[in-house]
């Protein structure tokens, strides 16, 4: 059986918010009750609860790999501190990705570089979302 | 069967704003209108807690709920930030090598100041808070500026408080530079950081008085008349940017640069939003 | 916002005094007691301190919050109706050691103090007090939260 | 300098005198520990006394359990405006501080 991957950055972010999202919020459901590598039915179309970061930490455990997926993390990162958006627990598990490739704990490291990539891209979200949407929250 | 692997960004912020009362004005330095929206900020607190004086939120979240109330004013009896006022008294007159002392840098000899700042300074082209004040007069003397967050800069804003206690917040925008700044300290007061997804205003606007975990965040309103504080948490004396630095980590953000241009007119901003309340620095906090 | 500069002033005139020892008269002081203050639990420190359990009694006011509002600096107020009051004591039952403070009451200071204590969790909070016909005791439970807003 | 160590506010009021006293110390109980693991040494107010006019009026034993910068408060009869209070602490290192407040 093969499958088809359909890779959709879709960085859903127009003003009005996720309720204008009904795939967004039925992905933010089953993800929320289900976790990651859950597959559910929207629209006809079957889609998996996986997050990007997700999926490449699936790729083969190996040094190359998990090199590289930390590289990213950390680029992500970076981009992310660049708008002041960084969340905190970010760092340390880029560290202990770091510590996880060193003690050629592969599969580990690719995990935690996934996460701390994933917290660096919901901060780089929720700075564009702000941009937005911040003057909805001001009291009239 | 055909799976198609959809991967979607973006999508786990919730979206929370209370759209019946939400500006949507207000937003550039075209629209923004400083006094509209202190009113407005007076009128959201003054709607939910009809029953608490204005000139009471300079107390914090003990304007609104009695039982903390009750200990505040206990400890406020005797405040374990007196030494600290003292100290801050004979930091605050001791004259740097040159000879010349904190007193030469401000108006009024530094007395009775606290209500005018933070300001803005026009040849600087930024925000001013107290605390850079007191470093910029220390540089300006040849002397080596002190640490941020507490020690003897807390004390010595501490007494500069003190001497001011019950003069009236009225913090001037006297142009489009003060206005910009003014603007940044909003958006930045009302924007959601950190993993929590939380703005100050989620805690201190809508959230105020309503308990999170055990904590009950006071009202954004008279938020920052009596800093610096002495928390009992810390165990000392602290000042109001190292106070944002810790809000900004408890929704797990990497907090912004103390005394940056970010937290400080976020200070100039919040300041501004209490104009017309006395200062009564320092105090204690729980 | 009270104004304390004139009481600050006028309070730190006297300046230190030595051989202060010397002067004092070693009247009525209890003395610290290791066994009392070091008690890992309330029973061992109430015994080395009272030759009977204290009674619980009216006439004993113990004033704490419900919920404090951060464990470590927790006003308490203790007064009594009882004449002859000799000595105060607080214990706070969950604490490492439990007894928090204890007050000699000399003949003309009155049988009514305050402090601050420091509460590790919630926790009953007992004062005693002493007078010649035994110890008297008044309990309130204190909640201690552990806040959301570390800072 | 025993200077700012201790702090007190006396009030004579109706024949009484309340005091209230503050004194400026970490009352470290031994039982914290350091970043490092290790417990911080205990280093306490064991015992704060007051004398007025030679006489003492309180004395309080302190335990682990009184906060930081320890705070008493009491009343005694007599005492008048101007009298002075004399302020003694004894450390569990044994080491003493002395201060002194006139009564407002």
């Amino acid at each position: 059986m093969k499958k088809t991957i359909s890779l959709v950055a879709a960085l859903m972010m127009v003003s009005g918010g996720v309720a204008a999202h009904p795939f967004n919020d039925a992905f933010n459901e089953q993800r929320a009750m289900y976790g990651k590598g859950h597959s559910f039915t929207w629209n006809g179309q079957t889609y998996l609860t996986d997050h990007p970061e997700e999926v490449a930490a699936a790729a083969e455990a190996n040094a190359t790999n998990a090199t590289a997926l930390l590289a990213a993390a950390k680029d992500q990162y970076a981009q992310v501190l660049a708008v002041d958006f960084g969340w905190t627990l970010t760092k340390g598990l880029l560290k202990s990705a770091g510590k996880a490739l060193e003690a050629g704990k592969f599969q580990d490291s690719m995990n935690l570089s996934a996460q701390a990539q994933y917290h660096s891209r919901m901060g780089l979200v929720q700075y564009e979302q702000s941009q937005a949407e911040w003057i909805m929250a001001v009291p009239q | 069967m055909k799976i198609i692997k959809v991967l979607l960004a973006g999508v786990s912020l919730a979206f929370l704003a209370s759209t019946s009362q939400a500006a949507t004005s207000g937003k550039t330095l075209a629209t923004v209108d400083p006094e509209a929206d202190r009113l407005a900020l007076q009128s959201h607190f003054q709607r939910r807690f009809p029953q608490v004086a204005l000139s009471d939120y300079v107390n914090g979240i003990y304007a609104l709920d009695a039982p903390s109330r009750e200990q505040w004013q206990d400890i406020e009896d005797f405040p374990p930030y007196e030494f600290d006022i003292e100290e801050g008294e004979i930091l605050f007159n001791k004259t740097f090598a040159n000879g010349k002392s904190y007193a030469d840098c401000f108006t009024n000899g530094g007395i009775g100041v606290r209500q005018n700042f933070p300001r803005w300074d026009d040849s600087q082209g930024k925000i001013v808070t107290l605390e850079l004040a007191i470093n910029q007069c220390r540089e300006a003397n040849g002397e080596k500026a002190l640490g941020w967050e507490k020690g003897k800069i807390a004390q010595i804003s501490a007494y500069m408080a003190y001497t001011s206690r019950d003069n009236v917040f009225d913090l001037k925008i006297p142009n489009n530079g003060a206005k910009a700044a003014y603007l940044d300290g909003k958006q930045t007061f009302y924007t959601r950081r950190g993993q929590l997804n939380m703005s100050c205003a989620n805690c201190h606007v809508a959230g105020a008085y309503i308990k999170i975990r055990a904590d009950l965040p006071g009202p954004a309103l008279g938020h920052v008349t009596h800093f610096p504080v002495f928390r009992s948490k810390w165990g000392n004396l602290g000042t109001l940017q190292r106070r944002y630095g810790g809000c900004q980590k408890n929704v797990r953000g990497v907090p912004q640069k103390t005394q940056g241009d970010k937290l400080r007119n976020l200070e100039f901003f919040q300041t501004y939003m209490s104009n017309g309340l006395v200062a009564n620095g320092p105090g204690a906090r729980k | 916002m009270m104004n304390r500069r004139s009481v600050l002033k006028a309070v730190f005139t006297g300046g230190l005094v030595t051989g202060m020892g010397v002067l004092m008269p070693r009247i009525a002081m209890a003395a610290w007691s290791k066994a009392a203050f070091g008690a890992e639990s309330q029973e061992i420190a109430m015994g080395a301190l009272y030759e009977a359990n204290p009674q619980a009694s009216a006439d004993v006011t113990l004033k704490a919050p419900d919920i404090a509002e951060n464990g470590a600096v927790v006003p308490i107020s203790v007064k009594s109706s009882l004449s002859g009051v000799t000595s105060i004591a607080i214990f706070v039952a969950n604490n490492p050691q439990p007894l928090a403070s204890q007050f000699t009451i000399p003949e003309g200071t009155l049988a009514n103090v305050s402090c601050r204590i420091r509460m590790g969790k919630t926790s009953d909070v007992t004062a005693v007090v002493t007078t010649a016909s035994g110890s008297f005791s008044a309990s309130k439970e204190v909640k201690v939260t552990i806040g959301g807003c570390g800072g | 300098m025993a200077k700012g160590i201790l702090r007190a506010k006396a009030k004579a009021k109706g024949g009484n005198t309340v005091v209230k006293i503050m004194a400026k110390h970490a009352m470290e109980t031994g039982n914290r520990k350091d970043k490092s693991g290790e417990k911080i040494p205990a280093k306490y107010i064991q015992t704060l006394s007051v004398v007025h006019k030679g006489k003492m009026i309180m004395e309080s034993n302190m335990g682990s359990a009184t906060s930081k910068n320890p705070y008493m408060a009491f009343t005694f009869v007599g005492g008048a405006k101007g009298d002075e209070l004399q302020m003694t602490w004894t450390e569990n290192t044994g080491s003493t501080a002395t201060e002194t407040a006139k009564i407002k």
